[in-house]
């Protein structure tokens, strides 16, 4: 047994309180670290704690809120707790998901770092013993005029698309948004889903004494030393100084990476499997030993280096990337081995699981670090920060917001500008097509991947209205859970779970911790009254500069399922002279909506309110509708509402619309309104009565919004707009700004 | 005026390329190949004619735009025509 | 159809074009691994697309190189057709099995869409089953997909009638705005002299299923099966 | 030994990189940029201390692998450590 005792530091600087701060432990912190220690600690062991107790790893901030997160259901395998969700599809399969943040990296090195960012993300999935068959991303840049934006944009999207293309995983779909709330803190959230047996699920206890301890993938060098503490910082101006911190991504050598993991999980030859992510091989030896309740020990100089003279403390907090640890059935080594090496990877047993309940580090013959791991991974302090919740603003009503002089000119002006023209320059740099089964392509609600070799459909949206959610956190929370879920409804999918992506400012501001809970308690109550657990996600904290944060941004990334995909929906038109109809409560809420950003610059109001109940009503009704095969279109209202959902139809379909306008509220209300849980449909034109019979039934809102047809739009015959002109208004905004120099 | 550029990446900056051409070497049969860098090379033709603003000129292009800074360095020459 | 297809380690569309062989032929092809000196004898080799290791360098340019690539190379020239799509369209020219080279995209960006190919011949074993100069969708997802050869190379090409595929327009007129990726005279694919070697970027076993919204990649398969059988 | 290996376009072939940088360039404001080529520069550590056999060895790399002969010239120059 080796304990305190034992213990020779060598060169070790002393450890002076500048070191302490450096290293992002505050005074009460560090005394932690001295209670468990019982001695100072070396400069590997203060490296460690440092990245196991940032916010990154231990959710030191985020902990007591995220507790508050519905986590359970009937097909739930595994919710949050390992490296992704899990959930059950039937027939002895499973999706295993989730979405994590490269905020930082990605501003500081757009391409590497939203490329690393989506390698990072597969290796959580594929870890599981998941074939990833789906990537998605959720981004966030400042304003179009500010001067980093475009060539953030350029650098994000090529990395993402470089990294998923050349691993051969489509990337399916995912937002963007572009707000000044981002110039200098821009978000880039990845997410993956992935297809296992549900009999051949891999977790990361370590159980057992004695097991070989195995290091494969890429060599270690000096990469992203420090990234973890970095991505728990608020930037400042020095920020430039962190560059050397930055990943590059080897795309191939995780495509190698993922053959391999996925080989040897077909033998009986794995404990425990853990990838590399944050703070590397500490945290995955870390979380290994102290799932399994064991110790764990590891000789460095065993550890593939791509650097010379490397020092335990860089080895013990690189964060090359394309890196797994392995703990092995005692008898599988050879085999593991050999399969490594077929796909040309390095293979190394660097350690074994001991019965000592410590992490023990020995490098040239040294010990360089001994911890009790359960106290590293377990006291961990945890905040429950003071916190400020943000006042809702009071709801305008319509009459207190002007008509724009021409309805048409008012559409095309939201449907050209930044925030809902066509991601189409985006998503056709992403190979969207490989593995063919994308049986819903990139500009839909959702994107239907098919599960190979079935008829079933998996359905994968990610969404979030960051300045609903700034305006009023918990309704903003709650709006994203329902967004996601009508857009899995409306492509004819049930919803099943979801995954999030928590990113907000600094969590020591009273007002930030205050958006935070808000967001928690709006996501809590969507989830429980639709039924749609957590059960992945990822906390980012401190997205904020000099003082100035981003708005509260809880990305959430949905999947469900389609029982078979001929009864996928789409929103294309499909033909002519078929009755369009609104199904949903209408109240013409404009409080936060487009219309009056774009038209007015104005942002007041309340968002519009997300009523649960109505919310599932409206879209198990739709469900329904889609799966007896009643509708042949179906599109949910979101941003810009009413007009702007019927125009993505039109477009879609290549079909015009002539629409009917009720007389109980303003045209613009009713036209560009954002009342939640609303969908268009159509249906061939004898059905339309009894759709609204059931509806009326169930005491859901539907009405006649109008009628299929021609090449225009036209309000009750009048003010008609080109699907032309809609058409390169909607096309054109992004390549355009994106071929100014 | 002609800038000829070269930007290679910083030292200790992973380089798969270059990791990929070292193994497709030994794969060829060829031997004692220790390391392999793969940077772009640039050529730049101006039209000033002047060296010093020349040398001025290139070293902007290259911070702009040449060379990634956060993980690039470069160097270069100038010749005249 | 005995057919066999590369699988190099950073292949990704082997299964895919697998499926679509087997599809076609009611028979699943061997798959080969890129480690092995030897390709199993066979009516048709395919180079399926994806990353073969990794695309430093220069897309296909290692995978060309590669032990299996030699023994493709000979059964090639002894006669065994081949077909290359996307990054195995890229190992055949570097090779040398065709010629020119697929340089960068125009816009120097990867491009993931479908597009309209104009089919220039209808008398090979790779398009029996399309009617001559019809208009068809195929999706292409390249980065290096931009055709390249010298103007005496490009006349021959042209005068031996061995451009496969054109990008065009929806009414088949092949003008710039048509070629996504900036190749000369729009080529998406060619054809080696005896006809029996195709290169082609687009992708048509990713449109071989009407659940992924088409199916005009599907009698480039049965044209094999038709000719090969 | 080190192989300092430039790999260059042949002229009259189309260089697209290029052709962007020129844009570029442009865009940014810089002036008088006549033309742009790209190519590719690799650095290659050879155990071979001999500088005849080291010169044959590169040759033989770029040709066979490095260099697509096709569109590209290769140069190079070795360095003794
Ligand atoms: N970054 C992106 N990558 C891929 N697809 C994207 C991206 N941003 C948006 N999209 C796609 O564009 C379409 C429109 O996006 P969005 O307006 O967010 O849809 P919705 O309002 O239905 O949530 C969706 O199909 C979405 O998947
Ligand atoms: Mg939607």
């Amino acid at each position: 047994m080796s304990g305190a005792a034992e213990k020779i530091v060598p060169q070790n600087p002393s450890i002076t309180p500048e070191l302490v701060a450096d290293h992002g432990l505050n005074a009460e912190e560090y005394q932690r670290l001295l209670d468990i220690l019982g001695r100072e600690p070396s400069m590997t062991e203060l490296g460690i704690f440092s990245v196991m107790w940032s916010e990154h790893c231990s959710y030191k901030s985020s902990k007591f809120w995220l507790k508050k997160l519905p986590t359970e259901g009937p097909h739930v395998i595994q919710g949050p707790g390992e490296n992704a969700g899990v959930v059950d599809l039937g027939d002895g399969q499973a999706a295993i998901f989730k979405m994590e943040s490269h905020n930082h990296p990605s501003f500081i090195e757009p391409y590497q770092g939203a490329a690393t960012g989506v390698g990072g993300i597969m290796r959580d999935v594929f870890t599981m013993g998941a074939r990833p068959i789906a990537n998605m991303n959720a981004l966030r840049f400042g304003a179009p005029d500010h001067p980093k934006s475009r060539h953030l944009v350029s650098g994000v999207v090529a990395g993402i698309g470089d990294y998923g293309n050349c691993i051969g995983v489509p990337t399916v779909g995912g937002e963007t948004n572009f707000d000044a709330g981002y110039n200098t803190n821009i978000l880039v959230n990845a997410m993956c889903v992935g297809l296992a047996d549900t009999d051949k699920i891999f977790y990361s206890a370590a159980k057992g004494v004695g097991h070989p301890v195995v290091y494969v993938g890429s060599k270690t060098g000096r990469d992203g030393i420090h990234g973890a503490t970095m991505a728990s910082a608020e930037f400042d101006d020095d920020s430039a100084d962190k560059r050397p911190t930055v990943q590059v991504g080897d795309p191939f050598t995780e495509k190698l990476l993922v053959e391999a993991c996925l080989e040897l999980m077909r033998e009986d030859a794995i404990i425990a499997i853990q990838d590399m992510g944050a703070a590397g091989l500490t945290s995955s030896s870390v979380e290994m030993a102290d799932k399994g309740g064991v110790g764990i020990s590891l000789d460095l100089d065993s550890v593939p280096q791509r650097e010379s003279a490397m020092t335990a403390y860089e080895m013990m907090l690189s964060e090359s990337q394309e890196r797994m640890l392995i703990v092995l059935k005692p008898d599988a080594k050879d085999k593991a081995e050999a399969i490594f090496r077929k796909w040309g990877l390095d293979f190394a047993v660097i350690g074994e699981t001991t019965g000592t309940g410590r992490l023990i580090v020995r490098h040239r013959g040294v010990i360089e670090v001994d911890i009790p791991v359960g106290e590293l991974a377990d006291s961990a302090p945890e905040y429950q920060r003071p916190y400020v919740l943000t006042e809702p603003p009071a709801l305008l009503s319509p009459e207190e917001i002007p008509a724009p002089r021409r309805l048409s000119a008012a559409l095309l002006t939201l449907i050209g500008s930044q925030h809902l023209c066509s991601r189409r320059w985006i998503w056709e740099q992403y190979d969207h097509m490989v593995m063919a089964d994308t049986v819903q392509r990139p500009g839909g609600d959702a994107a239907v991947v098919r599960i190979h070799g079935t008829r079933k459909g998996l359905a994968i949206t990610t969404d979030v209205t960051p300045r609903y959610c700034l305006a009023d956190p918990e309704m903003g929370g709650r709006q994203a859970v329902a967004e996601t879920w009508r857009n899995l409804t409306a492509v004819g999918a049930t919803p099943l779970a979801i995954t999030d992506c928590l990113n907000f400012g600094n969590p020591e501001r009273p007002e930030i911790m205050g958006q935070f809970a808000g967001a928690i308690e709006g996501i809590a109550a969507a989830c429980r009254a639709l039924a749609y657990p957590v059960v992945s996600g990822n906390v980012s904290l401190y997205n904020e500069t000099n003082g100035i944060a981003i708005p509260p941004t809880p990305a959430i990334g949905g999947i469900g399922l389609i029982p078979d995909i001929a009864q996928m929906m789409t929103l294309a038109f499909k033909a002519e002279g078929e009755v369009i109809l609104l199904i949903g409560a209408e109240r013409g809420h404009l409080g936060q909506s487009l219309y009056l950003d774009v038209h007015f610059g104005r942002r007041d109001g309340a968002p519009p309110p997300v009523d649960l109940e109505h919310e599932r009503a409206t879209g198990d009704f739709v469900r329904d509708c889609i799966r007896k095969g009643a509708v042949t279109s179906v599109h949910d209202c979101s941003d810009g509402g009413l007009y702007v959902a019927i125009a993505e139809m039109a477009l879609a379909g290549n079909i015009g619309a002539n629409l009917t306008l009720p007389e109980h509220h303003p045209a613009h209300a009713i036209l560009f309104g954002e009342d939640q849980g609303r969908y268009v449909v159509t249906v061939t034109a004898g059905k339309a009565d009894t759709l609204c019979a059931e509806a009326a039934d169930l005491n859901l809102d539907i009405r006649v919004a109008g009628h299929t047809g021609g090449h225009e739009l036209t309000l009750d015959g009048q003010d008609p707009i080109s699907l032309q002109a809609l058409k390169t208004a909607h096309d054109d905004w992004l390549p355009q700004y994106m071929s100014i120099r | 005026m002609k800038a000829r550029i070269k930007v290679t990446l910083k030292d200790g900056v992973l380089d798969p390329q270059g990791k990929a051409i070292a193994n497709a070497l030994g794969g060829l049969g060829f031997e004692g190949i220790e390391d392999v860098r793969q940077g772009k090379y640039i050529e730049v033709e101006l039209a000033e004619s002047d060296p010093d603003k020349a040398r001025s000129q290139v070293t902007k292009m290259c911070e702009e735009l040449l060379a990634n800074m956060v993980i690039e360095n470069f160097s270069f020459v100038l010749e005249t025509a | 159809m005995k057919a066999s297809v590369l699988v190099f380690p950073g292949s990704n569309c082997d299964r895919d074009v697998a499926i679509s062989l087997e599809a076609a032929t009611d028979r699943p092809p061997a798959m080969v691994w890129h480690g092995l000196t030897e390709v199993p004898e066979s009516d048709l080799i395919v180079l399926p697309g994806g990353f073969s290791y990794g695309d430093y360098l220069r897309s296909g340019c290692m995978a060309a190189h590669s032990p299996i690539m030699r023994d493709v190379v000979k059964k090639a020239k002894a006669g065994t057709p081949v077909l290359g799509i996307c990054n195995g369209f890229q190992m055949l020219t570097e090779t040398g099995l065709l010629p020119g080279v697929l340089m960068r995209n125009a816009s120097l960006k990867f491009i993931c869409k479908d597009v309209t190919l104009k089919v220039e011949r209808n008398d090979t074993i790779f398009t029996n089953r399309y009617g001559r100069g019809k208009l068809v969708t195929i999706p292409i997802a390249h980065a290096d997909g931009n055709y390249f050869a010298d103007d005496d190379t490009l006349a021959k090409l042209e005068d031996e009638d061995r451009v496969a595929f054109r990008y065009c327009a929806a009414d088949g007129s092949t003008a710039p705005d048509a070629n996504p990726n900036g190749s000369r005279n729009n080529i998406a694919g060619i054809y080696d002299a005896t006809g029996k070697i195709l290169g082609l970027m687009p992708h048509p076993e990713r449109l071989a299923d009407i659940e992924l919204g088409g199916t005009d990649g599907n009698p480039l398969f049965s044209s094999l099966m038709e000719a090969l059988h």
